[in-house]
């Protein structure tokens, strides 16, 4: 045992810092340091960067679809490095989510006709699965696709879709067989966001933010040849994306570049007179994150060592999801409270200290967190009946 | 010890829970945010009609002569509806000020009417402070006062400065020459500013008849009120919550039948009945003569409330789900302004520390 | 609206605190001090003590049964006065739990019987409610009294008997009608630990202490007299009782005797040379517990008050539980962080500081605080449904 | 980075996890705990015929050669146990000290086979230090150790002790002239001792050749392998508890249904990864030669795990209700010596501070 990177490792951490260091451009590092939105053509600038360097854009890609063909280790390496180095997060509804569905269970064609595009960062992908009725409870939803001849017609509605509006494509849940229950009767279709029919409403979130969306489909036609794997066996391909969805769940990388950003800001404020960093209460609550960090990355490496043996990336990914996003808010909470009274002005304005501009704003994003994705008490449940088998 | 409140007491809270229901609704407080100002003189003068205004002026002065637990009271009613007025800054806190200055009985009638608001500004960043020179018998004022709530809204600013080495007070008009006002939103909508002092001439008469203690006392009196306005703010967020969780149905139930969500809920009335208690002594102490009792009493009121206000706000919005999360329903609004309160007037940690120091730990 | 005790309540304080300087036993006081188990003839001694005071040693009895009369608040005040005195908790089985149902429940034969020797502390009394298969769920338990003529004949097991093995009497749950589902037919019992058939065998907890017992009955014959208020209607005295067990559940008193013990522990060990106490963390940990325990005091003072005024004690009880019962573990908690290794010697041992010894025990004997009278989930389920109604 | 282990350590984890299944169960181990002694010499010689006590010995002595990782993987299956006898103390710190010590081989050697048990003597109440003066070529030793595991069980007592204001080691025999031992059980179950030195007189051969990186080094071998126990005693804990609440029914069902609960035993399985994973880092650091790296890692380590033991100790007991706190049942033993651990080598809050240091926060 030991919990060394190999020599490989570490060149290939060197690699991926000295890339990200020198193609990132500065105006995206600035924009994702202040916990401001990028743009979408920010977003797929970065992405065709990375798309240049090789792939890059698609870590968990095999060689055989052009991605890097990474072992889960470097795609560690190369997320906790991207985040370390201030790059955005890659938006994972196209490469980590729909790909891998499209990999597993679509047809020749349709991966000749959707992959290419993905990759090369030019189709940009969203994710139509919770409804206003089913959160969590994805068995209840209730969007339906009735076919006629060589058409699916898609009447419904999804919500919590994040980023739909750059979209070019979505991939949703619907339900084709309405006599069937739970589960069952679902399938896994991908539509063109410019169909007639597709209306994208904006959800305003308490940050002031446009970043998630409300759907709407009304008589929308999508051609058979885009149900990806067997009619009413749209689980499958469900179930499989939930478990890709959650590499990089833990988001190590962002809690220590964070958690790093903590430390700077409370060097820079004082209190009575010293550095708030010199307080022993306040720095006794930092160091309790960090040493909750330090040990959640080990935990980390162990789940992604276990991956690496082919063992299935199981239910241990919900520990990683609770702890990681507990961090992630805890660091926000002492961040805003490192700041104070200057992390009032909000939408914008920055009166204060340059580091203390959007913290608020960032705080309270970050409260999704423990929402989306599977709520942290959803991943509650699955820890205890499928690991602890209660 | 009596928990009881006075016929009066009791008519006064309905009166302000009515007004919030119905004339400070949440629509009609979006279209007040939304405005070029921030806030609205209409409901001000409404304010001033009901006599809230007046509340803590004495009726010397033409006020009710009311005190703490009146204003508790008032600001449990008030705070669900997320008032975007100078309530508390100038009906509050510079009243709670003004009252000890005898020579300002003219202000506060004014205050007392609606005419004239007042709020203090005090806190500088980094501990910076004001200076303030004499010039023949006028005082000059050099300096910058931070993230002052109100300031924009206001007619007569209470500045904070060192003469001297001493610390004094003066009463500043807003649009004295040499002051200008940097205005922004802040994250629970209310508005506030930088206050630039360059050179700011004032009459002799501007310095206010008051020291140390009694702006303590006064920022004091605030506090109290803010934590009476969380503590209303949390009773309104965890009703929404338990509606919620009531009518909410995932998995073939209502989400409020599930165990971990109902011990969630649980806890949070239990942070709330903590701080409900807490806002009850610091109602009682903000005005007490002996200054390490009354610090004491604010310090911890102040760590409770905070405590509850971050998990009450945070449960409600992860108990609410995605819903929680938009700008579309008032539970955000919510967490947002208990978030401010954490924040604002010292945070948990720093009254912790005071609480320790006044109860002379070693 | 006032915090303030009257004058006349300041008054009634100062006279208890009075009699406890002067009466309780300083042999006694040591104990408590020391979390030493009394006694069944030390716990006698202090009860004769008050009793010869005015009854004081029944303090929510009325004067008619031969108590004081207090108030809530004034009955209040004496428990916290005789826990800060170093005064032992009063058994609560007799006082506190059987009298309230022989006084609302019982005939007058039982009143005249059982009453007298509770006030002169001359009965020990203790109580027969959980069984093996019913802790929380008092509806499912299996004792069985079958009557015979004038008798009961009862045939069962109870456990988590405390003091039992001191008792003159036992009042029991017992089942009556096999036949009646849930909480009805039960019925309320009083049995004479003297009866043939009953017997005593001592639970060892993890504190070596014997505090509790199972209690074993066969054919114990109890006279139908015995059998308080109806039979099968035994739900009715249980769930008045379980209201009356919990006047006091808070333990403001002794949270506020442990707290300042701890301070005084915590001024006496040093840190780097330094009292502990002047440790920025350690005190704010003390600081938290400090301010907790000043708002839960608060709480509940407006329960009793609003008690006082004739609303019935309901379920906001389980919040004074839950909270008061967190703190003395917390307080437990820091009291062996603050002892050191010095608090590892056991079972009398004590080579270390006076402080110091016992410390561990009583640490792992409070843990049953949040365990017993309704565990503290329970309490929890009780907010939620009964306050909260979810 | 591997997380794998060979298959010899494997092998050798598995032998102590069926030792203590078969030949040290919780009834016999009841058995000696209720002896004169405390522990038990034949359990220590079936330790040694394990080849356990040559573990940490290295091979030119006669030992196994093997290194924290492998003394890991033995208290892992050895803590759920609670073993009475002083596996870590002498086969694992005095060990891993002496092993640094050339002229200690012989010493070694008989540690090895079981001969000699050795235990270290260092923490001292309100750090009143154990003094040394030299009498002519020998040395004087006087002064007080406290709550010394195991002293009545060792052999030879590794004494710390000031020379000159120096720190300085020396071997003392327990049968020491002026040495005496007042011996007492713990919460745990294991014997500790107050060692009393008055006017120990030693040849200048007992000073050990160490100074007092050595010692810390040894200390912090001891750390890791008390955290690696730890670890193993929360994995029974957990899985125990899990059982019950499958088994254990109440209104009507497994309460293993029940939300809350289901959520607790959630809680207590992330502490426990946390703090398994924490522990891997302790085995791996606990002999780095950069002393800040080790005291970073290892105190980050002792704070994981002292949470975890807290949370998961006191939540066993309190799922089990009122079978968790019988002395009949193994889980609140295991409480117990999660308890001892907290407080052992340091509580959290120390190791916390240590951590804030060692990573130069300000």
């Amino acid at each position: 045992m030991n919990l060394d990177f190999t020599d490989a490792d570490n060149a290939f951490r060197a690699e991926v810092r000295a890339f990200v260091r020198e193609q990132l451009p500065p105006a995206i590092r600035d924009k994702v340091a202040n916990g401001v939105h990028l743009t979408r053509d920010e977003h797929l600038q970065w992405q065709r960067l990375l798309h240049a360097r090789g792939g890059w854009n698609c870590p968990g890609w095999p060689k055989a679809f052009g991605g890097p063909g990474w072992s889960p280790v470097e795609q560690y390496i190369f997320e906790e490095e991207c985040a370390l180095g201030g790059a955005p997060r890659l938006v994972p509804f196209g490469i980590k989510m729909v790909a891998p569905v499209i990999m597993a269970f679509g047809s020749a064609a349709q991966q000749a006709r959707f992959l290419p595009k993905i990759l090369a960062a030019e189709e940009w992908w969203c994710q139509g699965y919770s409804e206003p009725g089913a959160g969590s409870d994805l068995a209840s939803l209730r969007t339906r696709a009735v076919r006629k001849g060589d058409t699916y017609v898609v009447n419904g509605q999804k919500t919590w879709n994040t980023l739909g509006q750059h979209a070019d494509w979505i991939f949703c849940l619907v339900r084709t067989d309405p006599e069937a229950k739970a589960q069952r009767g679902i399938s896994f279709l991908l539509i063109d966001m410019k169909s007639p029919g597709v209306t994208v409403r904006p959800i305003v979130t308490l940050d002031g933010a446009h970043e998630v969306n409300e759907i709407w489909f009304e008589d929308v036609e999508v051609p058979v040849e885009n149900l990806v794997g067997e009619e009413n066996k749209g689980w499958t391909c469900a179930k499989f994306l939930l478990g890709h969805e959650r590499s990089n769940i833990a988001g190590i990388g962002i809690a220590k570049r964070e958690l790093a950003r903590l430390k700077t800001i409370a060097a820079a404020e004082t209190k009575h007179g010293k550095p708030l960093i010199a307080d022993p209460l306040f720095a006794a609550r930092v160091a309790e994150i960090e040493i909750e960090l330090m040990a959640l990355e080990i935990t980390n490496l162990r789940v992604l060592s276990a991956e690496a043996e082919n063992k299935a990336p199981g239910p241990e990914a919900s520990i990683l999801k609770v702890k990681g996003t507990e961090l992630q808010q805890a660091i926000s909470e002492l961040i805003l409270q490192a700041v104070g009274p200057y992390a009032l002005p909000f939408a914008g304005a920055a009166p204060g200290p340059a580091h203390a501009a959007n913290r608020a704003a960032q705080y309270l994003n970050l409260r999704k967190l423990s929402i989306y994705g599977g709520s942290n008490e959803i991943q509650k449940n699955i820890v205890a009946q499928m690991i602890l088998e209660l | 010890m009596d928990f009881s409140f006075t016929e009066e007491q009791l008519l006064l809270e309905d009166t302000v829970r009515r007004f919030v229901a119905k004339d400070y609704t949440f629509e009609k407080r979006r279209a007040i945010l939304n405005s070029a100002e921030g806030w609205s003189r209409e409901v001000w003068q409404a304010l001033a009609d009901l006599g809230l205004l007046a509340l803590n002026v004495p009726e010397a002065h033409g006020g009710l002569g009311g005190g703490p637990v009146d204003t508790m009271l008032v600001m449990n009613a008030l705070g669900p509806g997320l008032p975007l007025e100078p309530y508390l800054a100038s009906a509050v806190t510079a009243t709670g000020l003004l009252r000890d200055c005898p020579a300002q009985a003219g202000l506060l009638e004014k205050m007392a009417t609606g005419e004239h608001i007042v709020v203090i500004a005090h806190e500088e960043q980094n501990d910076v402070p004001t200076l303030c020179r004499p010039a023949g018998t006028d005082f000059l004022l050099d300096g910058r006062k931070c993230v002052v709530a109100h300031a924009t809204a206001a007619d007569m600013l209470i500045v904070s400065a060192r003469l001297a080495g001493e610390p004094a007070l003066f009463l500043v008009p807003r649009d004295a020459a040499g002051l200008t006002l940097d205005s922004y939103p802040t994250l629970d909508g209310t508005r506030a500013a930088e206050v630039h002092l360059a050179g700011v001439r004032l009459p002799a008469a501007a310095r206010l008849d008051a020291g140390r203690d009694t702006l303590e006392r006064a920022l004091d009196i605030g506090l109290a009120a803010l934590c009476a306005e969380a503590v209303g703010i949390m009773k309104a967020a965890i009703d929404a919550t338990v509606d919620y969780l009531r009518t909410r149905r995932q998995f073939g139930q209502p989400i409020g039948r599930f165990q971990a969500l109902q011990h969630r809920a649980a806890d949070m009335l239990m942070h709330y009945e903590q701080a409900r208690s807490m806002s009850y002594l610091a109602a009682l102490r903000c005005t007490a003569q002996d200054a390490s009792e009354r610090r004491r009493a604010l310090a911890a009121a102040k760590v409770t409330i905070g405590r509850a206000a971050r998990f009450i706000g945070q449960q409600a919005v992860q108990l609410h789900g995605g819903m929680g999360m938009t700008d579309e329903l008032v539970v955000s609004h919510w967490f947002k302004r208990l978030t401010a309160i954490e924040l604002l007037a010292g945070d948990s940690d720093t009254h912790l520390q005071q609480f320790i120091q006044a109860s002379a730990y070693a």
